[in-house]
């Protein structure tokens, strides 16, 4: 058992899957020589050497094209798209190209991808540098979406999408490289689409992912010390979504509610509410609520940075008017 | 010394420029029969480009092709009722009616894929080269685009990236004057718009009349030897014309009747049959080889005709590996 | 009042703001010479000109940039993208500047413009020509949506979005184009952000845009013939939204069904369920029930198309069940 | 004939870099007292870039900047404390805190925009240019970018499309020799990442000194002389070194030190000086220039550092025209 950063994390978990595979390479900006700009792949040239592990041009189309074609032909790439922001410069590579590809080909294509990106806010980055992509990935069919919340999660969901046969988005969130988590010694291997129950409480349930996870943790204890419980959830993964969990998650408590870091409109939170409003609607013993950044641009100055995400004293402040 | 391809290898190249040209008839006329429901693009006109690359090819080669894509299917030997099927959108389609005309696929056969974004499958074809060369496997990656997807972002970022890891792929511009409605010269910075940009990736200026197989076949085979023997990437401008609309949907009305009939004179199947006659090919085995694929083409187009719907269970397969489309747990 | 196809009405539509206002320009590939590919913009290069009316190379990404450098600079560009699949390959266009520069400026950049183009299913030309990206849209702050479904809304939501100062994408059902409908002389303004309230019922609101509005009309015909009563919403416009029609329809059913030709996960059905579940939750009799498209990419063959887009039938199927 | 500027233009050029210079050192401060609370990318060795084409351009002319932006909005006339204020995310910012060192716009002093999507810019910049064409107002569009920016699909698209429409549009690479961290040299397929792919839109290659404002200077005339005169677009490749790290995390360690040295040998605002000293002007016009310019910084960090954060109100602000942000009726 090790103390790592999320950041360190990262790179055991690349580490792990290229020992244990010579078809794993990597690619990306700045991943080899420089180590990654989050400083997430260092060390890995150097075990690995320049075969597996590439430099690439400021080419993102090229980047997850190449991932692609090399995926269909028996390599299993990871590709590093610098933050998550990019996708949009290289959207039809993940949403018309490698998420349609396997069923326009009735199977006869495969591809065994993974696409790693920095998520999210709280650096000060401004509004192309700190989006939370994870409701356009969701919404697009073909796609495994994961969120890992914790070091250890990283590297276990890390790893299972490298071994999965379909492509998967790994959506770090980069306000967590700094954090540290326990690391349980040796090879780490999780599964896709199994939530986690954080907590268990009677009165409300709080569904969160990535960068929120301890933010909605920290509002349950604080709410806790109020005589309010709640039961808190994180998805870990969003495609596959783990609705059995999630079902019984708010079965136990009759009230959702989603903590989420994307702008309010169309998230995974909208998802998970129908889902719920759909099929547990008899257990729902009031109105399900979202807490969200706003249907905004993310802000630079940290103090408006600040207000805009979803914060302890905003869960709080919400879960707590919302059961009255 | 005879520069000619060796006989066997120009019956070859007859044959499945024959193959292209009576398949794409019937795929319009079937598509006049109402038989073939969504859009088709067809390569009447343009049929020497697949056959010179599909002969010069390895078996183990990877294609790449677009939307315009029943040709360079067929050349690697797809099957042809599949291939038909699949455009009538029958359960016995080549991706079981689920890709259509836009789409062909066959992996068992090399064709890595067709796709309707124009350029994205630059970059795909990089990859696959990648890997090649990642594996050793001494594959080539050949990648059939038009001259309107030169002027789309993609290519010049697939372009350079191979290049610089100099990939054994060979990019196939079919410049065939015209992007969908609009000519490929108001749209375009250089005359030529694939051989003008190769300089830009350190690469020489290829162009090839794309009308004459045996000159196709000739530099595909070059190309190919230079991708195979670490040479790096190749730029091919093949110049040629389409006999019809770029859709089933257009006419085609929109170009000169003078510049139709200039390049109808050019036909590329026609065209290289004289040719053989000339160098002393009995007519015989060249009308052998029509009445073959005639034949062949008849007994698909019957076949895929014959054959059923899609069955309803295809609708939800094959998004994921595990044969299903469930998003949930 | 004429009879016009919803493909002539985008023209009259277009022609209407190009006469009133000299900075009104289109550009698109083949939109010129050739009329457009869906023969929506026959005769606009004779009547305006070719400095007006532009045919572009295929790169979307500089028809979109043109488009936005031209809006901050005194223009009112209409780019059409040909097919909204394409959207892919321009994303960052769409998302990253023309949603967020004005809110990253404070307001400094105005980007008077609109994007049209041709969305959805229906005509059998396979998973990366048929898409329906209002869930990708929807999700964007900063981008207003429309799917105008007949042709009078077209002509007025298109000439209420050019003048609009800010961006916004005109979806255009492309199974519509050859639909007519009811177009009054004149010229025509609409608003945006109305839902229109087509046939009002007691026992469930149906809510529906674009190409699946007529499909919802049907099923609630049906319906009624059967006894059931539908109210029936046509939201026009996702975003703005019209939180209160649909608000309102819904107190008056206490049931809420979605019609959505999207891939099911993240659309605009979740996003109003979710506001439904939360701002409407003590008018629900019942869950709320989506009816889309599978999560899957759309099959090109005709029966499969079919069976893939929310049919009459489905749609009756689906509501009479769920009222019991 | 003396090819130099005229002594005011000197002048002016040395003010401007000096301006930039002493900011630019400011700004890195201010992140070292951990004031700048985001990214920011120094402009420290490049100066005579966003100098000599500032002066150059007219006052109604459009700049399009990366995120690597302060020179050229400063040398615009953009009030330097409303700049520092938004580097520090304060209310006065130039941005109101919103966009922070990334994304410096003042649209008054025709700052459109600063860009962190590498490459988006180009084609937007090709719509200002496309716009100023269209109202024939004489104005042209200059857009700065690096090395890195070569490579990206957008690149293309644009180049092509301001050629194709001869639009007044200054494209200017500033190659610094690095994109972040990785040399240009190693992801690209030429060795002049935007002169040598000049050609593939039928522009002609322009390769200038970027460390020589007076060099700058005068191809940036040219090609704005061109650009007005409906000669339409140029690219320019300005050869350049940035003197610390990529942004304010990077400590730049991964470039050789001889590489470092012999380019901090030719300082662009140092080496100036140098220059205008023995052309005979008198120390003290410089120093004087100099003093100015410090107080101007000074002024504006006491301004911005005194200012308080943005208003909570400005987080709703804005998205739309009619200045807020709700989605919904
Ligand atoms: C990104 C993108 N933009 C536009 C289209 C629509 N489109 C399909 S084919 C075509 C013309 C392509 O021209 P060219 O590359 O010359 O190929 P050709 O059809 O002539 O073989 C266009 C514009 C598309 N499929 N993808
Ligand atoms: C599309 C995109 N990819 C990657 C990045 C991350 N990134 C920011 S700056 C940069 C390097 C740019 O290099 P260059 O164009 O040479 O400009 P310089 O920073 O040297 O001025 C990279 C890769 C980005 N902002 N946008
Ligand atoms: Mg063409
Ligand atoms: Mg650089």
């Amino acid at each position: 058992m090790a103390q790592l950063t999320y950041r360190d994390a990262v790179r055991r978990g690349i580490a792990q899957e290229m020992r244990r595979d010579e078809r794993v390479v990597l690619i990306g900006e700045d991943v080899a020589a420089a180590g990654g700009v989050f400083k997430t792949t260092p060390g890995l040239l150097e075990e690995f050497g320049p075969r597996r592990v590439l430099d690439a041009p400021i080419s993102e189309q090229a980047i997850l094209g190449a991932a692609m074609g090399a995926a269909m032909t028996g390599l299993r790439p990871i590709a590093e798209i610098m933050f998550s922001d990019f996708l949009a410069v290289c959207w039809d590579m993940v949403a018309n190209e490698i998420a349609k590809t396997r069923y326009m080909t009735d199977g006869q294509v495969s591809l065994p991808l993974v696409i790693r990106t920095a998520n999210g806010g709280g650096l000060r980055f401004g509004g192309q540098h700190s989006q939370s992509v994870e409701n356009w990935a969701m919404a697009v069919p073909g796609l495994k979406v994961v969120l890992p919340a914790t070091p250890a999660d990283l590297i276990g969901l890390l790893a299972a999408a490298v071994r999965d046969p379909d492509p998967v988005l790994v959506l770090e969130p980069k306000a967590l490289y700094p954090v540290r988590g326990e690391v349980p010694d040796g090879e780490l291997l999780d599964t896709l689409g199994r939530a986690r129950v954080l907590r268990t409480g009677g009165d409300a349930t709080l569904v969160a992912v990535g960068a929120m996870v301890p933010r909605a943790v920290t509002a349950a204890e604080r709410m806790a010390e109020q005589g309010v419980g709640c039961t808190v959830v994180d998805l870990r993964s969003l495609v596959p979504l783990d609705v059995r969990t999630l079902l019984d998650a708010v079965a136990g408590t009759g009230r959702l509610f989603t903590v989420e870091e994307n702008p309010r409109l169309c998230g995974w939170g909208a998802e998970i509410a129908s889902i719920v409003a759909e099929e547990a609607f008899p257990a729902l013993r009031g109105p399900i609520v979202r807490i969200t950044t706003p249907h905004i641009p993310l802000p630079s100055a940290d103090t408006l940075e600040d207000l805009a995400r979803p914060s302890v004293s905003r869960i709080t402040d919400t879960v707590l008017k919302a059961l009255g | 010394m005879n520069d000619n391809p060796c006989p066997d290898v120009q019956l070859e190249l007859y044959r499945r420029q024959v193959e292209v040209r009576v398949f794409e008839k019937r795929a319009y006329d079937l598509f006049l029969r109402n038989l073939v429901k969504g859009t088709s693009h067809l390569s009447l006109g343009q049929e020497a480009i697949a056959a010179g690359f599909g002969t010069a090819m390895r078996r183990d080669d990877y294609t790449f092709a677009t939307y315009r894509g029943h040709a360079h299917t067929l050349v690697r030997g797809a099957p042809m009722a599949a291939v038909m099927a699949e455009l009538l959108g029958r359960d016995s389609g080549l991706m079981g009616g689920k890709g259509g005309s836009m789409h062909l696929t066959s992996v068992e056969h090399g064709v890595m894929g067709s796709y309707a974004i124009v350029g994205a499958h630059l970059p795909i074809a990089v990859g696959a080269a990648w890997s090649a060369q990642y594996r050793g496997s001494g594959q080539a990656a050949v990648c059939f685009f038009g001259d309107g997807a030169t002027n789309i972002g993609a290519f010049h970022e697939a372009l350079n990236l191979a290049a610089v890891w100099r990939l054994p792929v060979v990019f196939v511009c079919e410049n065939n004057l015209y992007m969908e409605y609009t000519p490929i010269a108001s749209v375009t910075a250089v005359p030529r718009p694939a051989a003008d940009r190769a300089a830009g990736y350190g690469l020489d200026p290829l162009v090839v009349d794309g009308n004459d197989v045996e000159a196709v076949y000739g530099v595909a085979r070059a190309a190919l030897e230079r991708a195979r023997t670490g040479g790096g990437p190749s730029l091919v401008e093949a110049l040629t014309y389409r006999h019809g609309g770029h859709s089933r949907a257009d006419p085609g009305k929109y170009r000169p009747a003078r510049e139709v009939e200039e390049w109808l004179a050019r036909d590329p199947v026609s065209g290289y049959r004289e040719r053989l006659l000339r160098r002393g090919i009995p007519a015989k085995i060249l009308d052998d080889i029509d009445t073959e694929v005639r034949a062949a083409v008849d007994a698909a187009t019957d076949a895929a005709e014959a054959a059923p719907p899609p069955a309803p269970e295809r609708l939800l397969s094959q998004v994921w590996t595990d044969g299903g489309s469930s998003w949930r747990n």
